[in-house]
């Protein structure tokens, strides 16, 4: 199992990304996520996101929640990359991407990775919204909800 | 001597981000918590005795039991919003 | 909710269709499931991929099967894109994607829609062996089965 | 007249992919495959009478009991390998 982990400021170009995990030996299905950042949060205009992370713990977090994965799903390989930074609306933040032999396993690894890096990985977002005010975004109940059916099935 | 990092939300409250802490003796996380609250009273109390402050020892989540030696990075900060 | 269906030879953007989905209306959330051609099926290598469809029906059928997805679930866009013609070992299939306000809905219409169409819309594959051999590609009793989880969570 | 299509193996099988059909009277898709089984003998049985022989009239997916009308496209093919 192959895993690719990147924190970075710059975009990311799914296509390429896509290419790389097709390219996985055997791989017959490759399953994606892109968290895209919305203008509206909570009734309010959102302008800009600064997102911040811990350098060095958030990879070694994602790192290990691949491992969990692969642990559960016979995946061939892994990649999450995670902007940082400022970003504008309608900018892409994350990337989830799994290959497989086949696309059960492809589906379920991907949403696992998803929705543990979103209780676990070490990054915080700060909304600026559009009359200039700041704020801290607070953590979801729904999300740590979503690692529930994770937990039933195990 | 160990140091101490501060994220987000708290880095703002506390205003800091990093901050080194010599190690007289033994500490759990627990402890260091009680210290740091002591010297730098209730601003401090707000940050690190909030029930949903999460702490990590060199990078792994650590409950108020785990053991720290010098040396040892220590990480304080508020339920994660990535994603 | 905006649909595309489309059946063609050529090869498709995975990131210009992300990009597309991306900016459905209030989207924070993008799902996306690429099939890959294998180099190997049954214990042989496959040289060459031929797939046939009835033009008219796929896409109906692809239609409704979205249509269906949208009904259990909210979400703003998708777009499936599957080829036909003659295919190598490595090259993109088809396209499944999904926009949403979160990625739950994505995730799970996702699946659905690549599940159904597996076992729905008329698509046959005919695979030339390396060896120069043919032989049309049975129907997977898994792909019959896959359905089973959303009939039962309906 | 309707318009019968044949797909995938069933084409080849066949040695067809599409052909004319003058309804002289009304018909049930079953009745369709009676009338061309006894036409065309032990090669279209094979075809229009295996168990997981498909059905679709006007492109929607049709049982033995569906009638056809004047005008109809009908299509028999075997079970689908997309994705």
């Amino acid at each position: 199992m192959h895993s690719r982990v990147i924190v970075q400021t710059d975009d990311f170009d799914v296509a390429e990304e896509c290419r790389v995990l097709a390219n996985s030996g055997r791989c017959g299905a490759v399953t994606q996520f892109v968290g895209v950042m919305r203008d509206r949060n909570e009734g309010d205009d959102i302008a800009v996101m600064e997102l911040e992370h811990y350098p060095g713990m958030t990879e070694r977090s994602i790192e290990a929640i691949i491992e969990r994965a692969s642990e559960r799903w016979p995946i061939l390989a892994a990649t999450v990359i995670h902007r940082v930074g400022s970003l504008l609306p309608g900018a892409q933040i994350v990337f989830v991407g799994v290959a497989a032999m086949h696309r059960q396993a492809a589906f379920l690894a991907c949403e696992f990775i998803m929705d543990y890096l979103k209780s676990e990985a070490p990054f915080w977002k700060k909304e600026c919204k559009a009359d200039g005010t700041e704020r801290w975004v607070d953590a979801r109940d729904s999300d740590a909800q979503a690692l529930n059916k994770w937990r039933l099935e195990s | 001597m160990i140091t101490i990092l501060f994220f987000a939300k708290y880095r703002e409250q506390l205003g800091l981000g990093k901050m080194n802490f010599t190690l007289d003796t033994a500490l759990s996380v627990g402890d260091l918590k009680k210290r740091l609250v002591s010297d730098g009273g209730e601003k401090w109390a707000e940050v690190l005795l909030a029930d949903n402050t999460l702490c990590a020892v060199n990078q792994t989540i650590a409950n108020d039991s785990v053991e720290i030696n010098d040396g040892d990075e220590v990480a304080f900060y508020p339920p994660v919003t990535g994603g």
